[in-house]
């Protein structure tokens, strides 16, 4: 059943997908690109298989990164946007500095970073964190501001606590937004791992980019491409997933009257 | 702090400078040789990141690195305290290059061409020092910064020529069949062959562990002894250790570089105080640095092997 | 016990004038309804009543102390029914219970059965008609746990005989606990049947243009509306609103 | 009055980003912290005075950059997310693609930049609009979507073609949410110009900033991040004021209940 | 000219039928009131008149052309308000006629005037009392171009003479133009009031219980309210609907 859902709901972006790629095929053999500029999807594919023993370990260590890194960030940003919209006033001094966060280039907060936490997993969960908390901040923060008037007057009236007003009100209703947050915050996670890897790492997708990039092997970098996207939309359709689970009540209601 | 107990062995670390390459060969071979292993020492060799290893070494957070005669020279004039203990490569093997069919062959050629560069005051300085030797001047060179740009995708774009070091973009070039010319920067200028790429330490290492730098630069000094007399088997002990290497270009590039690492020195790793003071004066004479270097902080041989 | 002073209540919105030294009392376990122009501020004084925002002058007192401001001491169905879409109807009803920690669910099944909802615990508000919606709010404010009810409106969306049904409910309800309740109605003939006293609001700005004691006996049947009695009272309270609006 | 009203706003984020350069001066000096490492806050505003006219140009390029890139990343995220809103069909299709453009990393696109533009700035924008328009589709496709559903059935009932439903209905009712991926994506922006410039930029506050890290002149580099913090800010303020302005009637609404 | 003719109609949700087998036809120019329940599928009627879903069986036909399913052909006023909160009063208003590119300003004031509305054509909604709001929904209804009008309790939030007021004005507006008008309403003396004829529903599933044609003549004087005949209309209508609780 639920495989031929899937099937259903995103067949026609499988059916875009190999249209570029054949496009992309095409195009390398037709202009002999060659392999070191553009390599083929084919060369690519080979190439996967070929050394799939080679970074099977990458792929694990980046994509438990990624995980731990969304999972920190996430819970850090819903804490960081709850904390701000209950206290206005903390909100209204430390907003900006959250803006800054998100402009400290990690090339220059590697260093400081490694000096300060050494060379281990903790520095880059930290960069990933950076990256993936601010969109949810923000996502989180402007849905808790719009709740529906109306429902805000009646638990003021009745007397609602402001814990109760934001547990049983305010957070329900920025749910959809949250979760369009975290869309954004989980398509940057994996790209935040691959970033985080530059601080250091001995293994991860990043890496092994890298290495591809500096020995000239393009072949490779595409690889690790397609597996960062691999994880990228895995990621995604389980976060699409839970949101279309915890609104499938509010989605229904929306259907029925289209 | 660093030590290992357990076992009585040592544990120290080592930045690399950019992804692991020939270069790198010796630490490579002494690891899988066992030559640190039976210097009680416990490597762990740390690929470096966007940002290189200076700070990483300077700050104590490793205790040795990959780095350049440049870098260092740079690095003390800024007050960092980094000492370069022992030179990879004896002489500069880099040059500015261009595919045969440009029709570059000498630096006077230079002029009214493009060249791409990352945008650092020092390229034009060493542009400028080899086209005085023909009496051209570096005003007329079109300098393109092409930032992370790679060799060769910056040729298909308006680029005529670029500084590379030959044992390892001038050998891809090589494996790719693209015939190139090469103009070394020592070939024009005494003062532009200065060490690189060098091992670094900080400060804190020398004050209370010299014991340590010695024991490890012996064991380097073996592999890269190794890396000259064996090449073929030092580049496949890299590749073991890095797979994911191209291994044509690591084979070729370790044939190309086995005469290269010692050169015509005494001793692998020895370190010449004319060189470090011909390129401090360089700099300094081109406005590059702002001071004068103080030579005998900025290296030492005294803990390469007797 | 649950004594409302409503003590010289004025409030403006921008440079409108809306509520004009509005006084009146309501009596422990008395009912009270508010007639008035639409417009004249009815919901206002609810909404000022239940705490929503200060009277720019004037105060509010429960049993003596001052409640001015206060939230959370009065049951409240408001004008539009404010159901929460991700609730179904037995949690959108035990909603207000809830924020007081009374939570009693076999009750709120009954009483949604005695509103005629009792296919309907487990519909969303989106799939009720508008009466019905009005009906779960109601039930929601009566299961409230406040000694004082206020109601706007309830029964506006009603047809005759569910409304006839809901008023005798709720009077039968009022008649076993005697809690106080405010009311706010368009219908005279409701305010006549359910009322302990009638206030009339006149409207630009609000004040009190009179009160009426009621003398119809408790409990009261349905037979009461069709009294002559009922209709004399109907009459006079008519001619009443309908002066209000010749003044205008 | 206008200024003093922004001085009531942002004030206590005054205070803190003051406490926060306090705390650091203070910890510099206490620890003896060397300038290469991490320059105090006096260090940084010394070479920020002295320096200004060597980066003045660099500054400018930059911010031209980034409000090209801003301006035309928001552009093409609010036409793709239209499009793709009044198109679900297509939708469906290339939606997985948009997720999947956030996932090559700009090292690897560089190359293909430049083989096909050139060192000019053409790909210098198309990376910073890759950056951008992210946040702005996903934003403005969760906003489009939750359209207030009485409204949107009146707007039916009465036979508004799906043109007029859009631009009547769905569009103002999502310019909150808008709003929330602009801010998102304004924040960026800077960054994403400061990346863009590693295609190759001969000025610029990237160029500066590596210039600087590479010969070692932290406080440089920290010159580099405050200016890239202020032009954040600047852009920040911006598009807050924007929205303040456009959604007056509303939030005055809400406020009202309040 | 436009004869809406509903012809066995059928609607369910889920496995509840509301709708079954509706079968009727409004004149050209009649108003026609539809009385029931409360949940009876009244308003699913107009939904599925306005084309927001089809009905499982039947259709509708408009002038003898087939509309089922088809959007925008008539002038339609919702059970809520439904007012665009970023809209103030006036450009609410003009709304339906916007979307017709038929626009009329000073009309649209003229008719804000006589809702009793004048001062407020530039307030938001949020600003409204509930009872405004309602006839802001209503002159929108009637500034829209369509030819058939269909009104889903326009006055339930009204007090007694703003209600007479809006009727008459309703009657007025009628009598000129002579539009076909469906009108629900819980109120069985506004149904006779202004229509030519009244289908009472039954409700669970609802069908056509029966059809008054009201002899009253035209145009009506607010008199007609207070006379004999209209009283015992009055009754006859409140013993049918008896009935309907009764059977339930
Ligand atoms: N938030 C507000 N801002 C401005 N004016 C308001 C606001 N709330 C109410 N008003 C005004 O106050 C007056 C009284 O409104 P209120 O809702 O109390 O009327 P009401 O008596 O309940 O009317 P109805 O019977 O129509 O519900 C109206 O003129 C309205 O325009
Ligand atoms: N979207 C929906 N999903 C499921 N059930 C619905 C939906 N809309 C209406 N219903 C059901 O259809 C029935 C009729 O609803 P409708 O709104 O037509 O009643 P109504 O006659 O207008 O009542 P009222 O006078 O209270 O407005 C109700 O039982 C309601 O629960
Ligand atoms: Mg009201
Ligand atoms: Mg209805």
């Amino acid at each position: 059943m639920k495989r031929n859902r899937i099937i259903a709901n995103h067949g026609s972006s499988f059916v875009v997908i190999l249209c570029i790629l054949l496009f992309w095929q095409a195009s390398t053999q037709i202009f002999t690109i060659p392999t070191w500029l553009l390599p083929a999807p084919t060369v690519i594919l080979t190439e996967a298989v070929a050394g799939w023993p080679n970074y099977q370990h990458h792929l694990i260590s980046t994509t438990k990164l990624a995980l731990l890194g969304l999972f920190i960030g996430v819970s850090v940003g819903l804490l960081v946007a709850i904390v701000l919209h209950l206290l206005p006033k903390v909100k209204r001094a430390v907003y900006p500095l959250l803006i800054l966060s998100q402009n400290i280039p990690i090339i220059v907060l590697a260093p400081l970073l490694v000096i300060w936490f050494g060379f281990g997993v903790m520095p880059k969960v930290i960069v990933i964190t950076l990256v993936c908390f601010f969109p949810i901040v923000v996502a989180t923060l402007d849905g808790l501001r719009q709740t529906n008037p109306e429902l805000m007057h009646y638990m003021r009236m009745i007397g609602a606590s402001k814990q109760q007003i934001f547990l049983k009100l305010e957070f329900l209703h920025a749910l959809p937004a949250i979760f369009s947050g975290l869309k954004i915050s989980g398509t940057y996670s994996v790209m935040g791992a691959v970033i985080s890897e530059w601080l250091g790492a001995n293994q991860g997708i990043g890496v092994y980019m890298t290495l591809a990039q500096s020995s000239f092997r393009t072949d490779r970098v595409f690889v690790a491409i397609v597996y960062i996207m691999i994880l990228c939309m895995i990621l995604f359709v389980i976060i699409q997933t839970l949101e279309k689970t915890w609104l499938k009540g509010r989605e229904k209601g929306r259907m029925e009257h289209e | 702090e660093g030590i290992n107990q357990t076992e009585g062995m040592e544990s120290v670390s080592i930045v690399l400078d950019w992804t692991p390459n020939t270069n790198h060969t010796g630490l490579y071979v002494a690891e899988a040789k066992g030559y640190f292993e039976e210097e009680g020492l416990d490597v762990d060799i740390i690929l470096p990141g966007e940002s290189g290893a200076d700070q990483f070494v300077a700050s104590g957070q490793a205790d040795f690195g990959i780095s350049s005669q440049q870098a260092v020279t740079e690095a003390r004039i800024q007050d960092i305290p980094l000492v370069s203990v022992a030179a990879i490569i004896q002489n500069n093997t880099s040059g500015f290059a261009s595919p045969v069919d440009k029709g570059i062959s000498s630096p006077a050629d230079y002029a009214n061409r493009t060249y791409g560069g990352y945008g650092a005051p020092i390229e034009s300085a060493f542009l400028g020092a080899l086209m005085e030797e023909e009496n051209a001047s570096v005003d007329d060179v079109e300098i393109m910064n092409i930032g992370n740009t790679d060799f060769f995708t910056a040729f298909e774009r308006d680029v005529d020529f670029i500084w590379i070091y030959y044992g390892w973009t001038g050998i891809e070039a090589e494996v790719r069949g693209i015939e190139l010319k090469v103009q070394y920067l020592n070939e024009y200028s005494e003062e532009l062959d200065y060490h690189t790429p060098v091992i670094t330490t900080n400060e804190r290492m020398i004050k209370d562990k010299s014991e340590v730098i010695k024991r490890f630069l012996s064991a380097v000094s073996k592999g890269y002894q190794d890396a000259i007399t064996k090449p073929e088997e030092s580049a496949s002990l890299l590749l073991d250790a890095v797979p994911d290497l191209d291994a044509d270009l690591v084979h070729a590039s370790q044939v190309w570089l086995a005469d290269k690492y010692q050169a015509d020195a005494e001793q692998w790793g020895i370190q010449s105080e004319t060189v470090w003071n011909n390129f401090a004066n360089w700099m300094l004479n081109n406005d590059l640095l702002d001071e004068e270097l103080d030579i005998q902080e900025a290296f030492t041989n005294d803990y390469l092997p007797q | 016990m649950s004594e409302l002073t409503v003590s010289n209540i004025a409030k403006s919105f921008a440079k409108q004038l809306v509520l004009d030294d509005i006084t009146f009392t309501i009596n422990d376990g008395e009912f009270v309804s508010l007639l008035g122009p639409s417009g004249s501020g009815k919901s206002t004084l609810f909404h000022l009543i239940g705490g929503m925002y200060r009277p720019d002058r004037g105060a509010f007192f429960l049993d003596g102390k001052e409640i001015t401001g206060k939230r959370g001491v009065i049951s409240y169905m408001p004008q539009s029914p404010s159901l929460f879409p991700w609730r179904n109807v037995l949690s959108n009803v035990i909603l207000g219970a809830e924020i007081h920690r009374k939570v009693d669910k076999d009750k709120a099944r009954e009483m949604l059965k005695k509103a005629g909802l009792a296919n309907y615990e487990n519909a969303y508000p989106h799939e009720l008609s508008g009466g019905m919606r009005q009906r779960v709010a109601f039930v929601r404010a009566l299961l409230s746990p406040q000694d004082f009810i206020c109601l706007d409106e309830p029964f506006s969306a009603l047809d005759e005989f569910t409304r006839l049904d809901m008023q005798t409910w709720l009077l039968d309800i009022w008649e076993k606990n005697r809690k106080s309740v405010l009311f706010i109605t368009h219908s005279i003939e409701e305010a006549l049947y359910l009322s302990d006293r009638i206030i009339v609001l006149s409207s630009n700005p609000a004040k009190i243009k009179r009160e009426f004691d009621l003398p119809f006996q408790r409990p009261r049947e349905q037979s009461l509306l069709l009294s002559k009695d009922f209709f004399e009272w109907k009459r006079k309270i008519y001619q009443e609103l309908e002066q209000l609006k010749v003044n205008s």
